[in-house]
C-alpha cells in the first residue's frame, strides 16, 4: 500500500510526513506535487503541515485551489482515506470535506509544545489501532488553530461522534487548561461523516520515535495500515 | 552632477575616500557610482574598521572546509557532510519595526546558507533587550520573537535554541543575532563567484522597490532621533517567497548548471555583483532596466542600491539557461537574465543599453578603506573594577536569594518565547529548547550537531577581553555539555561607534579574547559579522561579542540534557569550586551593583573539562551535564531539578571556605560559593555504579571533583563544609522560574 | 477601477486579536477603549468598465478567496 | 461610539500578503484584479461624548498601537 504526501509550495512538514511513513513505518510513501492532477494510484493521501502558500490572508486559503485539491476531494468522496495534519486540516476546511474553521489561537501567539489528546473515536482509519480513550502525547506548532463552528454544527459533531481527538491532561481528562489554543469542546481532531477524511492539529508524525520526544503518533499510521488490509480495503469500525 | 560636500556626507564618505575613488575610476564619479562606492565602503559591507582586528583570529582546522570570505563558514562534520553556519546581527531594524526587522534578519541569515548550497536545518538566536519594566521594551521583545518565529516557522526551519538578556544600557538599542547551520554534502559547496565570460548574470526572486536603500549605511551610523527620517529602509519579510528562492535553488544545485549565487542582502545589487565579480576575477555587465521592478520610474542609483528582501543573483552556464528557467518556473519564480559575465573586471551598469556606470571590481571590493583607529581604555574601567565585598549591605537569606534569581527574566525559564518558536519541525531536533544546547540528529547517520549561542554583555563591559573568552568558553562548554565535541565557532560583534577610541579599544580586547580562547578550544572562528554604531543618543550599549559554537556528537543516542534523570543518581560537581561575586547577576540583582573582577578562566582546565564531559557522555557513564553560569552553582543546581517532575538534590561542597554569621545570615564568601560566577564549572549526574569510574576519568583528566551529591527528595539542599548553607523546595524554586519571564506578559494573553 | 473590501469576523466568532488588543490598551489606560474587533482590509485595483462590475468582480473574488462565509462576512466598496 | 481605523502598508513598502493574493487570483483565472494590497481594519467601541473625542482616541490609539508609522499608515472614521 502507498501513501501519497501532498506537496504545496509552502508545505514544510511533507519530509517528516514521508519519513514517518516510510522510515519508521515502513511503509511506501511517494510525494506529490500540488500541480498535478492525480495521485499516482495512492491508497491514503497525507495533506501535511506549514504555510502551503505563506498563508497570509488565512490558513490553506489558497492551497484549496491547487491543481491536486480536486482529485483529492475525488478520493475522499470515494470513500479514499485521507489525513489532515495542521495545515493540511485548515487546507480540509477551507475546501469544505470537513465543518468549522480555524481561527487565532485564543493567545494569539504561535505554540510549538508537547500536548495530549484522547482518542474519543477509533472508528476511523487513522484511529483503529489506537484503544478508546488513549491518550497520546503529541506536539503541536501552530498559530491559528483554534477550532471554531457554530453551535448546530458543534452539536451535530458531537452526535455523529465525529469528534476524533480531544486535548486532555496527561491523565486524559478533558480541562481547560490543556486546550492550548482555545479550541471549542476542546477538539484536537475531527472525521467528516462517512469517517474517511480525519484531520488534527497535532502532528502524529512528529511523534513517531522516541529519540525526537515522543513514538505515540505512530498509532495514527499504523491505523491505516490496519485499516486498508492486505487488499488495499477500507475497513473500520 | 557635481558631487559636493553635503552630498558626500549623505553617503557617509569622507574627503579622503572620495579621493581614493577619484583616483580608482580617474574621473569624477557619477551620482550612481557614488551610490555604489557608498554602500560597498559602508562599515557594515567593508569592515573598515574592524577588518584588521579580525585579520588575527583564528580560520583554519582540520575540519574547516570554508572559513570567512564566503556567504557562510563550512567545516566537516563527518559521514560525507558539511555544516553551513554563520550569525547574522539585525539590531536596528529590530528597534525601528521590531517583528519585521527581526523577521527579515532571520530571512536575511537563512538565504546565506542556502546559497552555500546547504539546507538549513536550525535556528539559534541571541537576543538583548532593556529591563521589561518597560511597557515599550515589552512590545519590542514581543514584536522581536513573534517576527523570528513569523519567519523560521513558516519556512519550516526549527529554531533550536538561543539566549536572551536584559539590561539598561540595550533599551534604546535592542540587539537581534540570529545564527543559522545547514548541511550539504561534502564537495558539493557553492561559491559566490562569477566567472566565465559570456555566462548569462539571472536575477530571481521578488521585485525590486525602493524599500531599504541605504539600509547599510543606517546600519554604519549611530541612531538619533532624526533616524526616523531613515526609516522607510525597514522591509516587510516574505518568507514564502523565500520558501520558494530555497527549495528552487537547492534544486538547481542539484544540476551542475550553476556557477555562482548569492542573495542580495545588504547593498542588494551592488554587492552582490561586485562581490561574485572580484572574488571570480571578473566583470559583470548588467542591464538595470531588465531587472523586475515593483515600482515605476526608479533610477539606476535606487535599483543598484535597492535592499529589496527575498532576491538572488547568479552566474549560470551559457546554454543551461532553459534548464534554470524551468527549475524556477516550476516554483512560480522568474529568472530572468540581467547581464553577463566578462573578462574585463569592471563592474558595468546600463540603462537601456547605455553606461551609467562602470567601476574596476577589484578596487571596488576588496581596496575598500581600512581604518587602524585610535583605542583607548575607558575611563569608567579605573572604578568599575573596586568592589568592595566589606562594604556589601547586609545579604539576604540564601533561599530568598535564590528565588529572586530564578524569578529575574535573565535566569527565569525562557520557555514564554521559544514556544514561539517551532522547534520540532524537520523532526530531527533532539534535546527540545530549554535542555541546554540545541541538538538535532543528522538522518542517515548516527550522529548529532549541537550548537549554543553565548555571550555577557556585563562580563564584557567589565573586561573586554576575558568578557569575550568567557563567551567562548560557555559556547563551547554548552555544546560539551550535551556530548558534543566543539569543532568551530562563528561570532557577531556588537559594538558602540568605532571612532570613539574608547570603544575600540573594547573591540580590539574583545577580538584578540576571541583569537586567544578560540586557539586553545581548538575551534577556529569560520565566519561571522560585526554590528558597530549601536548606539543612541550617544549612549553605546554593553560591548557585547556572542559566539556561537556548533560541535559533533558521533552516537547521537548519547545526547545529554540540563535535567537530572530521576533520584538515586550521584551528583557531581566538575572543575573548580568558587565563584565571583564581581560581575554576577546576583551583584547587579541583589546588590544592585555592575562591578568587581570577573574570575579568571583557564584556557587548559576548560578544554580538559570539555574533552572529559565529550568521552564520559561518549561512553555512556554521565547522565546529564549542565553547566554553571548566569546565577552560579546554586542557580545552576535548580535548573538540574527542574522539569524533573520535582525531583531534589544535595550537594556537598568539603573545601569551602568561610563561617557563617550565625542566625540564617550568610557571609559574602558562602554568597561567592553559592551565586558567584565563573566558567569552567559543569554539574553532572552519575549512576552509582558509575562514580568510581567516573572520578578515574576525572582524575586522569586533571578535573577537579569540587562537589558531590545525590538526587531524591523534593529539596535543593548545599552544604559548605558539611555547614547547610541552601535549603528550598523544588516547587517554590521552579514556580519562581516559571512565571520569571511570563509574569511580564501575562495581561496579555487572554 | 478601485474596489475595498472589508473581511469581519462574524459577530459571533470570538476575535482573540481584537481581545488583545483591548487588553493592551485597558493596561495602557485607555479605559475609554470598551471594545475592539480586528478585521482585514483590500483595496483592489480592478481592471473594470463600470462601478457595478468592479462591484461584482470584488463581490466575487471575496466570495470564493478573500472571506471563509464560515467565520467571516465581508462587505465591498467602489468608489 | 463606533470608530473604524484602516491600516495599511505605506506605499513604498512592499506588501508579500497582498502579491499573493493577487498571484493567486491570477492563476485562479482573475486577469482582471491587477493589484491587490492588503491592511488591516479596526472596529472600536469608545466612551467618548463626541465624534470629535471619538475621532481623537481612536487616532491616539492607531499612533500608539495599532499602527507603526515606519511601515505604516492609518484612516479614521466616525460615524
Ligand atoms: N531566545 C531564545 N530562543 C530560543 N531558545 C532560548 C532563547 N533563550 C533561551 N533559550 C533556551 O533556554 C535555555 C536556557 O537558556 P540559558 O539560560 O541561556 O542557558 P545556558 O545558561 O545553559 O546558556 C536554553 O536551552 C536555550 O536554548
Ligand atoms: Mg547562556
Amino acid at each position: 500500500m502507498k501513501f501519497a504526501v501532498v506537496v504545496f509550495p509552502g508545505s514544510n512538514c511533507d519530509h517528516d510526513a514521508y519519513h514517518a511513513v516510510k522510515h519508521v513505518l515502513g511503509a511506501d510513501a511517494e510525494f506529490v506535487w500540488h500541480k498535478e492532477a492525480d495521485l499516482k494510484g495512492a491508497d491514503v493521501v497525507i495533506l501535511p503541515g506549514g504555510f502551503s502558500y505563506g498563508d497570509y490572508l488565512r490558513t490553506g486559503a489558497i492551497a484549496r485551489f491547487s491543481p491536486i485539491m480536486a482529485p483529492v476531494v475525488a478520493f475522499a468522496e470515494a470513500g479514499g482515506p485521507v489525513l489532515g495534519v495542521c495545515n493540511g486540516f485548515q487546507v480540509l476546511t477551507e475546501v469544505g470535506l470537513l465543518p468549522g474553521g480555524l481561527l487565532r489561537n485564543r493567545s494569539v501567539k504561535f505554540l510549538c509544545e508537547q500536548v495530549h489528546v484522547r482518542v474519543e473515536a477509533i472508528d476511523t482509519p487513522f484511529t483503529c489501532a489506537a484503544t478508546a480513550g488513549q491518550v497520546l502525547r503529541m506536539p503541536i506548532a501552530h498559530g491559528e488553530g483554534n477550532y471554531f463552528a457554530p453551535p448546530d454544527v458543534l452539536d451535530a459533531l458531537e452526535a455523529n461522534r465525529q469528534v476524533v481527538f480531544r486535548y486532555c491532561d496527561a491523565g486524559g481528562e478533558i480541562i481547560d487548561a490543556a486546550n492550548p489554543n482555545g479550541s471549542a469542546r476542546g477538539i484536537a481532531g475531527l472525521c467528516n461523516a462517512r469517517r474517511n477524511v480525519v484531520a488534527l492539529m497535532p502532528h502524529p508524525e512528529r511523534a513517531c520515535e522516541s529519540a525526537v520526544g515522543s513514538a505515540d503518533g505512530l498509532v495514527v499510521l499504523e491505523s491505516a495500515v490496519a485499516a486498508l488490509g492486505s487488499d488495499g480495503m477500507l475497513r473500520t469500525g | 552632477m557635481a558631487i559636493d560636500s553635503e552630498t558626500l556626507e549623505r553617503h557617509g564618505l569622507i574627503p579622503a575616500e572620495y579621493d581614493k575613488i577619484l583616483d580608482i575610476l580617474g574621473r569624477e564619479p557619477s551620482i550612481t557610482e557614488l551610490g555604489i562606492f557608498s554602500v560597498m565602503w559602508s562599515e557594515h559591507c567593508s569592515y573598515k574598521s574592524s577588518r584588521i582586528h579580525l585579520k588575527t583570529l583564528p580560520t583554519t582546522g582540520a575540519r574547516v572546509v570554508q572559513g570567512p570570505g564566503e556567504n557562510a563558514g563550512a567545516v566537516d562534520v563527518g559521514d560525507g557532510l558539511v555544516a553551513v553556519f554563520k550569525i547574522e546581527s539585525h539590531n536596528h531594524p529590530s528597534f525601528i519595526e521590531p517583528y519585521q526587522g527581526a523577521a527579515t534578519g532571520v530571512g536575511g541569515i537563512i538565504r546565506d546558507i542556502f546559497t552555500m548550497g546547504a539546507r538549513p536545518i536550525a535556528l539559534l538566536n541571541s537576543l538583548r533587550f532593556g529591563p521589561l519594566e518597560d511597557a515599550r521594551t515589552r512590545g519590542i521583545l514581543e514584536g522581536v520573537v513573534a517576527g523570528i518565529g513569523g519567519y523560521g516557522n513558516s519556512i519550516g526551519i526549527p529554531t533550536v535554541g538561543g539566549e536572551v538578556a536584559f539590561e539598561e544600557g540595550y533599551a534604546g538599542n535592542p540587539l537581534v543575532n540570529v545564527f543559522c547551520l545547514g548541511l550539504a554534502k561534502a564537495g558539493s559547496l557553492v561559491m559566490g563567484q562569477a566567472s566565465g565570460a559570456g555566462n548569462p548574470v539571472y536575477y530571481v526572486g521578488a521585485k525590486t522597490g525602493r524599500d531599504g536603500i541605504h539600509g547599510a549605511t543606517m546600519a554604519s551610523a549611530e541612531f538619533d532621533e532624526r533616524s526616523s527620517e531613515k526609516r522607510p529602509a525597514v522591509q516587510v519579510g516574505d518568507p514564502f517567497m523565500e520558501k520558494l528562492l530555497l527549495e528552487a535553488c537547492l534544486e538547481l544545485m542539484q544540476t551542475d548548471a550553476l556557477v555562482g549565487i548569492q542573495d542580495m542582502g545588504a547593498a542588494g545589487l551592488t554587492c552582490s555583483t561586485s562581490e561574485m565579480g572580484s572574488r571570480g576575477g571578473a566583470g559583470i555587465d548588467i542591464d538595470v532596466s531588465r531587472v523586475p521592478q515593483r515600482e515605476s520610474g526608479m533610477t539606476p542609483y535606487e535599483i543598484m542600491l535597492s535592499e529589496s528582501q527575498e532576491r538572488m543573483l547568479m552566474v549560470v552556464k551559457q546554454g543551461r539557461e532553459a534548464e534554470v528557467e524551468r527549475i524556477f518556473e516550476k516554483w512560480d519564480l522568474h529568472a530572468v537574465p540581467i547581464g553577463e559575465v566578462t573578462t574585463d573586471g569592471q563592474l558595468r551598469v546600463r540603462q537601456d543599453g547605455a553606461i551609467v556606470a562602470e567601476i574596476p571590481n577589484g578596487p571596488l571590493a576588496d581596496q575598500a578603506p581600512l581604518y587602524d583607529r585610535p583605542t583607548e581604555p575607558p575611563a569608567y574601567l579605573a572604578t568599575s573594577s573596586r568592589l568592595d565585598l566589606e562594604a556589601l549591605p547586609e545579604l539576604p537569606a540564601t533561599d530568598a536569594a535564590l528565588r529572586t534569581l530564578l524569578g529575574s527574566p535573565a535566569v527565569a525559564s525562557k520557555r514564554w518565547i521559544y514556544r514561539q518558536y517551532d522547534h520540532m519541525v524537520r523532526t530531527n531536533t533532539i534535546s527540545p529548547a530549554g535542555m541546554g544546547a540545541g541538538v538535532v540528529r543528522l538522518k542517515g547517520t548516527n550522529r548529532a550537531l549541537a550548537m549554543s549561542v553565548d555571550g555577557n554583555g556585563r562580563h564584557s563591559y567589565l573586561d573586554p577581553h576575558l568578557g569575550a573568552m568567557l563567551a567562548v568558553a560557555e559556547a563551547s562548554r554548552n555544546v560539551a555539555c550535551a556530548g558534543a565535541l566543539p569543532i568551530a565557532a562563528t561570532n557577531c560583534l556588537n559594538f558602540g561607534n568605532p571612532e570613539r577610541p574608547e570603544t575600540m579599544w573594547q573591540f580590539a580586547r574583545a577580538v584578540a579574547g576571541i583569537g586567544e580562547a578560540c586557539r586553545a578550544l581548538d575551534v577556529p572562528i569560520t565566519g561571522g559579522n560585526v554590528s558597530l554604531y549601536n548606539e543612541t543618543d550617544g549612549q553605546a550599549i554593553y560591548p557585547t561579542p556572542v559566539l556561537g559554537v556548533v560541535g559533533v556528537i558521533e552516537d547521537a543516542s548519547r545526547v545529554l540534557g540540563r535535567v537530572f534523570p530521576g533520584a538515586e543518581s550521584t551528583v557531581l560537581l566538575l572543575g573548580g569550586g568558587e565563584g565571583a561575586l564581581g560581575g554576577s547577576e546576583y551583584l547587579k540583582l541583589i546588590c544592585g551593583q555592575v562591578a568587581g573582577s570577573l574570575a579568571s578562566l583557564s584556557l587548559e582546565a576548560e578544554r580538559a573539562l570539555q574533552l572529559l564531559l565529550v568521552e564520559l557522555a561518549g561512553e555512556g557513564l554521565i547522565r546529564s551535564a549542565h553547566d554553571c553560569s548566569d546565577g552560579g552553582l546554586a542557580v545552576a543546581l535548580a535548573e538540574c531539578c527542574f522539569d524533573t517532575g520535582g525531583v531534589g538534590a544535595e550537594l556537598m561542597m568539603p573545601d569551602a571556605p568561610g563561617d557563617a554569621l550565625g542566625d540564617g545570615r550568610i557571609d559574602v564568601s558562602d554568597a561567592s560559593m553559592l551565586f558567584g560566577e565563573a566558567p569552567s564549572r559543569v554539574l553532572v549526574s552519575v549512576a552509582d555504579d558509575d562514580f568510581g569510574l567516573v572520578r578515574m576519568r576525572a582524575e586522569a583528566a586533571g578535573v577537579p571533583i569540587a562537589g558531590q551529591g545525590r538526587t531524591g527528595g523534593d529539596r535543593i539542599r548545599v552544604s559548605l563544609a558539611g555547614r547547610p548553607v541552601l535549603d528550598i523546595a523544588v516547587a517554590e524554586a521552579e514556580t519562581a522560574w516559571r512565571q520569571g519571564l511570563e509574569r511580564y506578559f501575562e495581561d496579555r494573553a487572554a | 477601477m478601485k474596489a475595498r473590501v472589508f473581511v469581519t469576523l462574524r459577530p459571533s466568532v470570538f476575535d482573540p486579536q481584537g481581545q488583545t488588543i483591548a487588553d493592551a490598551l485597558h493596561s495602557m489606560g485607555y479605559g475609554g477603549v470598551q471594545d475592539v474587533r480586528q478585521g482585514k482590509y483590500f483595496e483592489l485595483d480592478l481592471d473594470a468598465a463600470t462601478p457595478d462590475a468592479a462591484r461584482a468582480l470584488a463581490g466575487e473574488v471575496a466570495d470564493k478567496l478573500l472571506a471563509n462565509p464560515v467565520i467571516e462576512s465581508y462587505r465591498v466598496e467602489v468608489d
